[in-house]
């Protein structure tokens, strides 16, 4: 029973993002011209090259930032269920939570939050 | 409100009225007015204060004036989310070329209103002075000019009403760019 | 060998706009950041942007033409500039300016301070993330532009001075508004602290940042909010007063520490100030006429003169160089801005960018008082 | 200090030094290019004048010649001054810069250079403040002509 659900959702899900962007496209004027494909640097042209290496600081903080996203995704429908399946429910997600924990206390302490 | 929109037929308009096109501008006409009321009333205005209009622009932006009241809800730093630039403020030679960009990287459609008088003519900057231009004008076509040095509050809601009417009119089969031609003077 | 993950790959400089149009610039300021990940290795300013060559024009226009530009100069302290073009023409022709001038002039400066400082302090919250502050600081901005519709007839670029006094006398219940004023806001400035002044964030965001020693601020020239927060007594009010400020008791708020926090609270401390100098004054306008006879067409004696006024922003220097014809031969406006912006690379240096903002907001920079 | 005790104490550091104090409130001395320097640097670190804030410096075109007014002040002792500096040469007026004096120099320098084409040399980074770097011609100057931007009243 539960399948045609997923099909109904999924297909739900095309239809509103395609739908969506192609009747924008259908209604939107277009017009291009040279400054448009530039990219905006408040109001100036960028100096130098723009595809320089710069911190990797930047790539840590997204990744963790990432990971404590999913994880809230996971606890939503963790938490609508968690009432009929009781104590075992709990002790799961606080393992689940404490692995997460102790990966940001790893990032912390090799010093991947630090800026300077 | 100065611009009238309306489409029903005076009472005494001499002769017989043709309808225009094949009936199938039913369909666009509707559909237009559907688009033209959604774009008019979600306007998102740009960050563009250059002097002591954007102080005016800031207090209509306040509490007490608040064209969010009108669907100018939010005002966007970069011209990428933004539809319309409100040129409060003088515009010096060596800004004009960043307006220009700026209206240039703006997503169709796009709309200028020129707010003061700096704006509209270079204001109490015409004369004697060697780095004014002389109105916004030069830079990018404007579509609603509010006076005033700086204008009052109420003014410049008035002159964001007129705009919206102005968009109101418009009809997506026959929509002219206002950049086309610009530069060459037309 | 430091060990963190961070260091072990080789990043460049780079330089980025922080350009004209950006919300944090508050105008058409253009600073050329050289930057390495977050930190800000040199910030170099670069002006221009909203120049109107007003110095230019100032060579053909006379005394009364030139009070309307200088509105336009500083728009947030438009009074006190005009004040102090007229200071500059009345103390050359050596003219009596009857008392009631300079009381109406003195009140309607520190009001126009608090206009200024209640929309810095709005503004101030936005730039650091807090939205709410901006329309605390606009309400109470409006009550004081009603007055001075109501007396000098135009919200922000008021020309109500000319030289030789006022355009006209004040209206009627212009002292009945302004004392409501004083008590209306004498209730909200507490607001004012318990909505961001003690607030954990803002404070961790403001303190130890942008630091500006004593010495470098004399150095630099800053004068104002900016000059009192490293202790360095700069209120022209106090050294060289003029108009009505010294038969009014007020004392100038100085800290020591310089730091961008310290900014915040010289501002926020100087409304009080300016409210206990308006109530001061308020009650006791002496009667007289608003205006000391001037011809028409003035013409200042041959030699140079300066005046210093004290704007919201600081030390506002208007010197005239004349030769006796009806508009000066050179003219130059000294603006507070342009030296409070000059030593801005000094203290964001090192810091990261986050902490330019709030720097900069501290500043309280009018880029058209800097570009002039 | 009161002005004859400035201008005996300054007159002893250099004597060919010009001082008058009729059409000014302060008192003005004029020195010569070559001494500017030497100058300016006494009286900033001398403990009787110390004029530690220079508040205003303009650059002035005097008709034929062109020149810097530098108005100092003493926050310890709050007496004023005003220092002139003339030069003739229209086509490459140059002085010495006093931005290792006082910092705010550096910035009102390079204005003075924007609007008035004045060199200073040692400077560390002298290029147009206000203007576009292709700007020909100085525009406070008051042979600048300028028929496109300019609508002369």
């Amino acid at each position: 029973m539960g399948s045609e659900a997923i099909i109904v959702f999924l297909l739900a899900g095309i239809v509103l993002v395609a739908g969506a962007n192609f009747l924008s496209n259908l209604i939107s004027p277009k017009s291009d011209n040279s400054q448009k494909r530039e990219p905006y640097e408040s109001g100036m042209t960028t100096i130098g090259p723009t595809w320089v290496q710069f911190k990797v600081g930047y790539y840590l903080y997204a990744i963790l930032f990432l990971v404590f996203d999913v994880e809230v995704a996971f606890l939503i429908p963790w938490a609508v269920v968690f009432k009929e399946i009781g104590m075992v429910a709990f002790v799961e997600i606080i393992i689940f939570l404490v692995i997460l924990g102790l990966g940001l206390a790893y990032a912390w302490k090799k010093g991947a939050l630090k800026w300077e | 409100m100065g611009v009238n929109n309306t489409s029903e037929i005076p009472a005494d308009f001499p002769g017989k009225v043709i309808p225009g096109g094949n009936g199938a501008n039913i369909l666009v006409t509707s559909l237009d007015d559907i688009i033209n009321w959604g774009r008019a009333n979600s306007l998102w205005s740009l960050y563009f204060g250059t002097s002591c209009c954007a102080i005016e622009m800031m207090q209509t932006g306040a509490a007490r004036h608040d064209y969010s009241r009108f669907g100018f809800e939010v005002a966007r730093p970069s011209p990428r989310q933004a539809d319309l630039i409100i040129i409060a403020g003088t515009i010096v030679n060596k800004m004009a070329p960043v307006l220009r960009r700026l209206y240039d990287q703006m997503a169709e459609p796009k709309y200028v209103i020129a707010m003061g008088a700096c704006a509209i003519s270079g204001g109490p900057f015409f004369y004697n002075s060697y780095s004014v231009v002389k109105g916004a004008d030069h830079v990018i076509p404007v579509d609603v000019y509010v006076p005033g040095c700086p204008p009052r509050p109420e003014a410049l809601l008035e002159g964001m009403l007129m705009l919206q009417a102005k968009i109101k009119t418009e009809s997506m089969k026959n929509k002219v760019f206002p950049i086309d031609g610009f530069d060459e003077g037309l | 060998m430091d060990t963190t993950i961070t260091n072990n790959f080789k990043t460049e400089e780079y330089q980025i706009n922080m350009g004209p149009q950006h919300p944090a610039t508050h105008g058409v300021l253009r600073l050329l950041l050289t930057i390495d990940g977050e930190i800000i290795k040199r910030v170099e300013p670069d002006l221009g942007y909203i120049h109107r060559s007003i110095e230019k024009m100032c060579e053909r226009d006379s005394y009364q033409q030139i009070v309307h530009l200088t509105d336009r100069m500083d728009y947030l302290s438009s009074h006190i500039n005009n004040e102090a073009v007229c200071l500059t023409v009345e103390n050359a022709l050596q003219l009596e300016i009857p008392e009631r001038v300079k009381v109406i002039r003195t009140i309607i400066a520190e009001l126009t301070r608090i206009a200024s400082h209640t929309l810095w302090w709005g503004v101030m919250g936005m730039d650091v993330g807090a939205l709410t502050t901006y329309f605390y600081g606009f309400r109470d901005r409006e009550m004081i532009n009603d007055i001075f519709e109501e007396t000098c007839g135009a919200r922000l670029t008021m020309n109500y001075n000319i030289p030789g006094g006022l355009m006209f006398d004040i209206h009627p219940n212009f002292v009945k508004r302004t004392k409501e004023f004083i008590a209306h806001f004498k209730t909200k400035l507490p607001e004012y602290d318990l909505l961001l002044s003690n607030n954990v964030i803002f404070r961790k965001r403001m303190e130890g940042i942008g630091i500006l020693t004593k010495e470098d601020a004399i150095s630099f020239g800053a004068s104002g909010p900016v000059g009192r927060a490293s202790g360095y007594s700069c209120d022209v009010r106090k050294h060289h007063s003029y108009s009505a400020y010294d038969k009014v008791k007020f004392n100038e708020v100085l800290k020591t520490e310089g730091d961008t926090y310290a900014r915040y609270q010289v501002r926020v401390l100087e409304m009080w100030e300016s409210l206990s100098i308006i109530e001061q004054l308020i009650d006791n306008i002496p009667e007289g006429d608003f205006f000391a006879k001037t011809n028409a067409v003035i013409k200042l004696p041959e030699g140079e003169f300066y005046q210093k006024v004290e704007t919201a922003r600081g030390e506002l220097g208007v010197y005239i160089v004349s030769t006796g014809t009806k508009n000066p031969y050179r003219m130059k406006f000294r603006s507070p801005g342009f030296s409070n912006l000059s030593l801005l690379n000094h203290i964001a240096v090192g810091g990261k960018i986050g902490d330019l903002v709030a720097t900069m907001a501290t500043l309280d920079l009018v880029i058209p008082d800097i570009d002039r | 200090m009161t002005n004859e005790a400035l201008q005996n104490l300054i007159s002893s550091w250099i004597p060919e030094l010009e001082f008058t104090e009729e059409k000014s409130q302060f008192l003005n001395i004029t020195v010569q290019p070559e001494q500017l320097h030497q100058l300016m640097t006494q009286l900033k670190s001398n403990p009787d004048t110390n004029f530690d804030y220079l508040y205003c410096l303009s650059g002035v075109d005097w008709g034929k010649e062109l020149g810097v007014v530098y108005h100092l002040e003493s926050t310890t002792h709050r007496h004023q001054i005003v220092v002139k500096v003339k030069t003739e040469d229209r086509e490459n007026p140059t002085f010495d810069t006093v931005c290792n004096i006082w910092y705010t120099a550096e910035f009102h320098e390079r204005e003075v250079f924007d609007f008035f084409g004045i060199q200073f040399n040692n400077h560390p980074n002298l290029k147009r403040l206000f203007l576009t770097e292709e700007w020909d011609g100085f525009p406070l100057r008051k042979d600048y002509v300028d028929e496109i931007n300019m609508v002369i009243k």
